[in-house]
């Protein structure tokens, strides 16, 4: 977590914490996992007035919440707990969403609490999966992108398409337009996703929020964060892990002695330590360098950040299962849950990949 | 290694699968979709219909007299092209048991319902305290005029819930000098005995595949002992090491292998991403050479005469890591999509595969136990005599 | 982290070392090729005489009062920028000691001589029986009349040919009840002290740069106690807690990495091979950064109050692996011409480098130490609250 | 190593081994290496009078033996016990020397007992450093290569050049030859290389051995088979490593224990042990399949094998010293040694390069 002595940091903190630990514990909140399992959807009485009445959106969408830094740290702090609590409200899709409205410059088009998840491909820096067509009095958009987190629960689709002439667009489209096939299903974390195609949905000109190149600057803003929050959600998931796997050192005995008392655990167990460790302070160094918004050194930061929390979840969550033994496969003990977590962040920030970006950001022959 | 005969057999083997295993159970198995018990059990069938069902039995018992070699392709080959995996319990695990140990009666009448697949068995072995430290287990049986009565509780049973009759090793003598000592074996009808409660584990891929099993006095006849009384730790050691010439599952490895090559040839990735992925496909692809040769090895030495050594803990070791690493690289190559949960298409549930193979590294042995063996082995149970050179201050 | 005083302040440390260090010495320290003790001698008089020796210590003795943060950039800056690293025996490791708990006597006769770069210092801690287990040292001391008779045998002495003066652990009480206690901190002066032996021990690099020492009723005056007789094992504590906050050397990782992108930047390498050291260079910067990010972390905390904890033990640990990647790497992006041995141009001995860059996972608290240590303190001195949310088995 | 029931392989292993542990201890060979250190040169009176003894030229030289497949076997056994025995001796050059002149058909062309040193481009397949230009009675040789392994003792260098029609000519030439310079030095790992430069040399006819395109077999021959015999070399090293490792754990004491009571070292050693297991086995095999010439099955277990090797030589090489402690790093025991030879191996045989090159043999679009 970043080191800080911010009050509202702190207290927020302490909500959502008191929240997931001690309001909602892990059978609550992995009754609901299971009941989206079953089809019924992500039931929304529950746990997400709650994140509400924190202030989620505030956080992200108020105006003057994105000229302060603060309001990132503020965000990194609800990522966090989502991730060590296992929650699997889209409390983080929400914020980012709200976000994007805000830094377009065009929060109010949203209304009050109203779901706004973001295209995976603004959130991943990737080329739109939809084009538009200027008609009278609107667009018809066509296209398809996959996998957007949240997206089964969204009221609002913030994607993005070009013109014929090139030119980015920005829609809020409602999920529910004519047109657009929103396909939800769940994730092995348990968390809700979506598959959404536009078939020659005609808009209305109000769902157009902004448009021209100057939105290159609020996407490659939302990037950034929306990538380093993830990395909050992974440094929660991993301290949790890390928890819990400490616990089962200390407490499970195998052959007449704690399982802790084996070296060969002890050391694995400090090295899922240490790399939490760097991990969480290169996460909060990237955030704080984050609020200048995304310049050179700020995606240098953010490389390093990234790479090291998919190389450290990655191996946390594989020790984790394994120090656990048959427990770590189980339904009912979260060691599963923080392996699934874990894995589906390394998956969706691939090391290599974000190694392979770093690279280019600093070629070699400029230092020669 | 092989001779001209050999592999012409694993052709016949290779023939027999794409002739007479039904091609949607077989593209299953190859993706890595849920295969049932029922279809399961009708491959059974047909293997024992050829005489296939326990080629290492002895003959008298339905076995076919072929040479470790030949049992060794017969199962790498199956692996290979896609067959389901008969389950273990009976066949390799129970019978090797029952036929040094058992009485005539007991193999008379459990022996061909192992072969022919009518009867199901589960393994009850691990308990709530003892996993991989077996030898520290708690369920008590006593010996109750012609009955054994058992109390207790076992854990990990794969496939309780659907098994007509459970081994379990029991604790009847709580005073032996060594836990190791007063363990016995008992068979147990799982149908039919009252007090015996099977209820599920569910692991986070949403199956029930194992279970926790509890006997409140559950009564069985003293026929039912294998071998002698407080003997059983023995017999546990030929269930274990037992099978040990496939323990990398080299077969297996090779058809993920294949499998994912090709997803990875009908995919769109391109430039870096799929430069990457080649890279670890051929870095899998060389380490699995060197897992099938140390197999081969081990192999050719067993059929001089040598048991199995640390080979085949390394081999479990490593044809565990082997796996782990295809399924995880099978999720990297198909991206984001990997990660949804849902039966429909082949994208979806890689990543809940790939979370069911983190268990060949937990069972039948942890990686850990392998290692804590091997190294037992080497630091003190034997002394090997150095090679090494030398120095002064040796 | 740091204010605009801080980071002017660096680059004022910058300036200094291209101004005031040896051109030919500071391509030698860059290029890892040899920089002989009298060039380290002159650079550490260039920094005293601007003040800059010991800024660490107490104002009174010659140190600066600079705050933690500019301590930690002077010492990474110097670092970076190619400095002769000064040798740390009396510096950084008795000094502080002696300050606590030497007499007025002591301080005055030889901290400024440490000061100065006049003594040079070895330190007596390692035996061949006590090397990472220090508490089993074995060399004896008895106190006859007002001097110190002692006999043993030191052992990984570095630098002892070369040193005026030793500090020294001996057993002052072989009967105490813990092997911790009983042992006494002594001062030695290597060349005028008869019965003192020191043998060289060659590494494979062909350099004598540690030693055996043999103690055979070598006498030192009693006066040369420092602290309380059979206390020496507190004041170790304070020894090796010294210089935690740079113990990750990043500032000399930042300039392997440096020297190496020129190498790589210069040398012929084209298509996939250039690519692959790239990658490899792009993945240690990466994780450079992190450990930076922690090292800055330990700094803040400890700035506010907070003693270092694991991230010591952690940046040690991660500190040496980065170092250890960066002079292989070196050799990677160099090919054969790497394992040639000689004197003439900055390919050959790098190797030999790599190397001697093994040292640095073994020294002052090995990697296995480090783990041991903070797997005390996670698993059993302290009982740390979970925070992780319970299952229902838990 | 291999299995065999080979009468002359387990007697030619016998006597290796009993020349390089019995006869000539570790303290007296690696006098040798610090009088080479010294500037003498190789002192080939001591061990090299015993080697030729034991027929390592006939081995690879005979005529008969090219034909027969037992002969790499037979050069696998020596390579094998040279590397365990950490010996300096050139005899793995010297074996591929006589066997390339075997190969090419023209054995007869080297004197017996003369070393005769292969180019490293030819061991390693690489375009040749060297170019030739017709002249009356002879050829004008110019060029460098660098790192020869054993051409510090070399008294003839194979080398192949190029005439200006592009047609390959293999020479033996004289290391001693006007116009050649041979720079003679010492590897970290003790053994003797050179860099070969020539400089407008004009050539003896005689000194030509063959040329044109049939060349090309004996080199992808010659190529295959040093890769293989290098990795048996390292492979012996490994063995000696484990080994000496394995005896420190038993006999070293710290903290009242030996330090193999130590679970995390326990593990560590074992897999040491795994992974010189895989190495060993994956080399007997591609060696077998190699006695049938370089064909694309032969070269992907090579691949295999070279690439099992390095990656387990730098294991064991970083393993040895670290659980050696400061006695890993000092001259008089062998662990630093046995360091330096395993770390020589795995970078002239790059694991990375190895598996790409294997990648390009089996292009994944063939299997889809």
């Amino acid at each position: 977590m970043i080191d800080t002595q911010d009050d509202v940091r702190r207290m927020l903190a302490d909500g959502v914490d008191r929240l997931l630990e001690r309001e909602y514990g892990f059978e609550q909140r992995d009754a609901m996992r299971k009941a989206m399992a079953t089809g019924q959807g992500l039931d929304k009485s529950v746990l997400w007035p709650r994140l509400e009445e924190l202030g989620i959106f505030m956080l992200a969408a108020d105006k003057d919440a994105v000229q302060d830094p603060a309001s990132l740290g503020h965000m990194s702090v609800v990522a966090e707990a989502m991730g060590r609590g296992l929650a699997i409200e889209p409390a983080l899709p929400a914020m980012l969403g709200a976000r994007l409205a805000a830094l377009a410059g065009t929060a109010g088009v949203l209304a009050d609490g109203q779901l706004a998840v973001v295209a995976p491909s603004i959130l991943h820096g990737r080329e739109s999966g939809f084009g538009a067509e200027a008609m009278d009095g609107g667009w018809r958009l066509s296209g398809q992108e996959d996998v957007w987190l949240g997206g089964d629960a969204a009221q609002i689709l913030l994607l993005s398409a070009r013109d014929m002439q090139g030119v980015p667009h920005l829609f809020a489209m409602p999920a529910d337009q004519p047109g657009v096939t929103c396909t939800p299903y769940q994730l092995f974390d348990g968390r809700g996703a979506a598959n959404v195609a536009l078939n020659s949905v005609e808009t209305n000109p109000a769902y157009l929020v902004a448009q021209g190149e100057a939105l290159a600057d609020a996407f490659e803003r939302i990037e950034l964060e929306a990538s380093l929050l993830n990395a909050c959600d992974a440094v929660g998931a991993m301290r949790g892990a890390n928890a819990l796997t400490l616990e089962q050192l200390q407490t499970r005995h195998q052959f007449g002695r704690p399982i802790g008392a084996f070296q060969a655990l002890q050391h694995r167990m400090v090295d899922m330590s240490l790399v939490l460790e760097l991990a969480d302070a290169l996460v909060a160094q990237a955030m704080v360098a984050a609020c200048n918004g995304p310049d050179a050194g700020g995606w240098r930061l953010a490389c390093g950040a990234l790479v090291r929390t998919a190389l450290s979840s990655r191996q946390i969550a594989e020790e984790t299962v394994q120090m656990h033994g048959g427990m770590g496969l189980t339904e009912e003990y979260p060691a599963a849950h923080y392996f699934a977590r874990l894995t589906s962040f390394e998956l969706l920030y691939p090391a290599e990949e974000w190694t392979e970006r770093f690279a280019r950001l600093a070629p070699l022959d400029k230092a020669a | 290694m092989f001779s001209e005969e050999d592999t012409a057999f694993a052709d016949e083997v290779r023939d027999f699968v794409h002739s007479n295993l039904d091609q949607d159970v077989r593209r299953r198995v190859i993706c890595a979709q849920p295969v049932s018990l029922e279809e399961k059990r009708v491959w059974h069938a047909t293997l024992a219909r050829q005489g296939w069902a326990a080629p290492h039995w002895p003959v008298e018992w339905g076995g076919t007299g072929w040479s470790p070699a030949k049992n060794y392709l017969f199962v790498e080959t199956l692996a290979e092209e896609g067959a389901p995996e008969l389950s273990p319990f009976g066949l390799q695990l129970l019978a090797p048991v029952l036929i040094r140990y058992g009485t005539e009666q007991q193999k008379r009448s459990y022996l061909p319902k192992i072969l022919s697949g009518e009867h199901r068995w589960c393994q009850g072995f691990s308990e709530p305290g003892a996993g991989s430290d077996l030898a520290s287990l708690k369920t008590r049986a006593v010996l109750d005029g012609d009955q054994w009565v058992i109390n207790g509780q076992k854990m990990w049973t794969t496939v309780a819930h659907a098994a007509d009759m459970m081994f379990c090793l029991v604790r009847t003598d709580p005073d032996a000098p060594r836990p190791q000592m007063g363990i016995s074996m008992l068979l147990i009808d799982m149908k039919n005995t009252p007090g015996v409660d099977v209820r599920p584990i569910m692991l986070l891929n949403g199956e029930r595949t194992t279970n926790e099993v509890y006997f409140d006095n559950a009564r069985v006849p003293a026929a039912n002992l294998v071998g002698e009384v407080n003997e059983g730790w023995n017999y546990t050691r030929v269930v274990l090491g037992n099978e040990r010439l496939n323990i990398a599952r080299v077969g297996l490895c090779k058809r993920q292998l294949r499998h994912l090559e090709q997803v990875v040839g009908r995919s769109g990735l391109s430039g870096e991403g799929r430069k990457r992925i080649r890279r670890h496909i051929a870095g899998v692809a060389l380490d699995l050479m060197s897992v099938e040769a140390l197999s081969l090895r081990m192999l050719g030495r067993y059929q001089l005469g040598d048991a199995p050594g640390f080979e085949a803990n390394f081999l479990k070791l490593k044809g565990a890591e082997l796996q782990q690493r295809l399924t995880r690289l099978l999720v990297e190559a198909t991206g984001p999509s990997a990660l949804r949960l849902g039966a429909d298409g082949e994208d979806s549930n890689l990543l809940k595969n790939h979370f069911d193979t983190r268990v060949v590294s937990i069972y039948g042995g942890s990686s850990e136990v392998q290692r804590n063996i091997v190294a037992k082995g080497m630091l003190g149970l034997t002394k090997p005599a150095s090679t090494a050179v030398k120095g002064a201050r040796a």
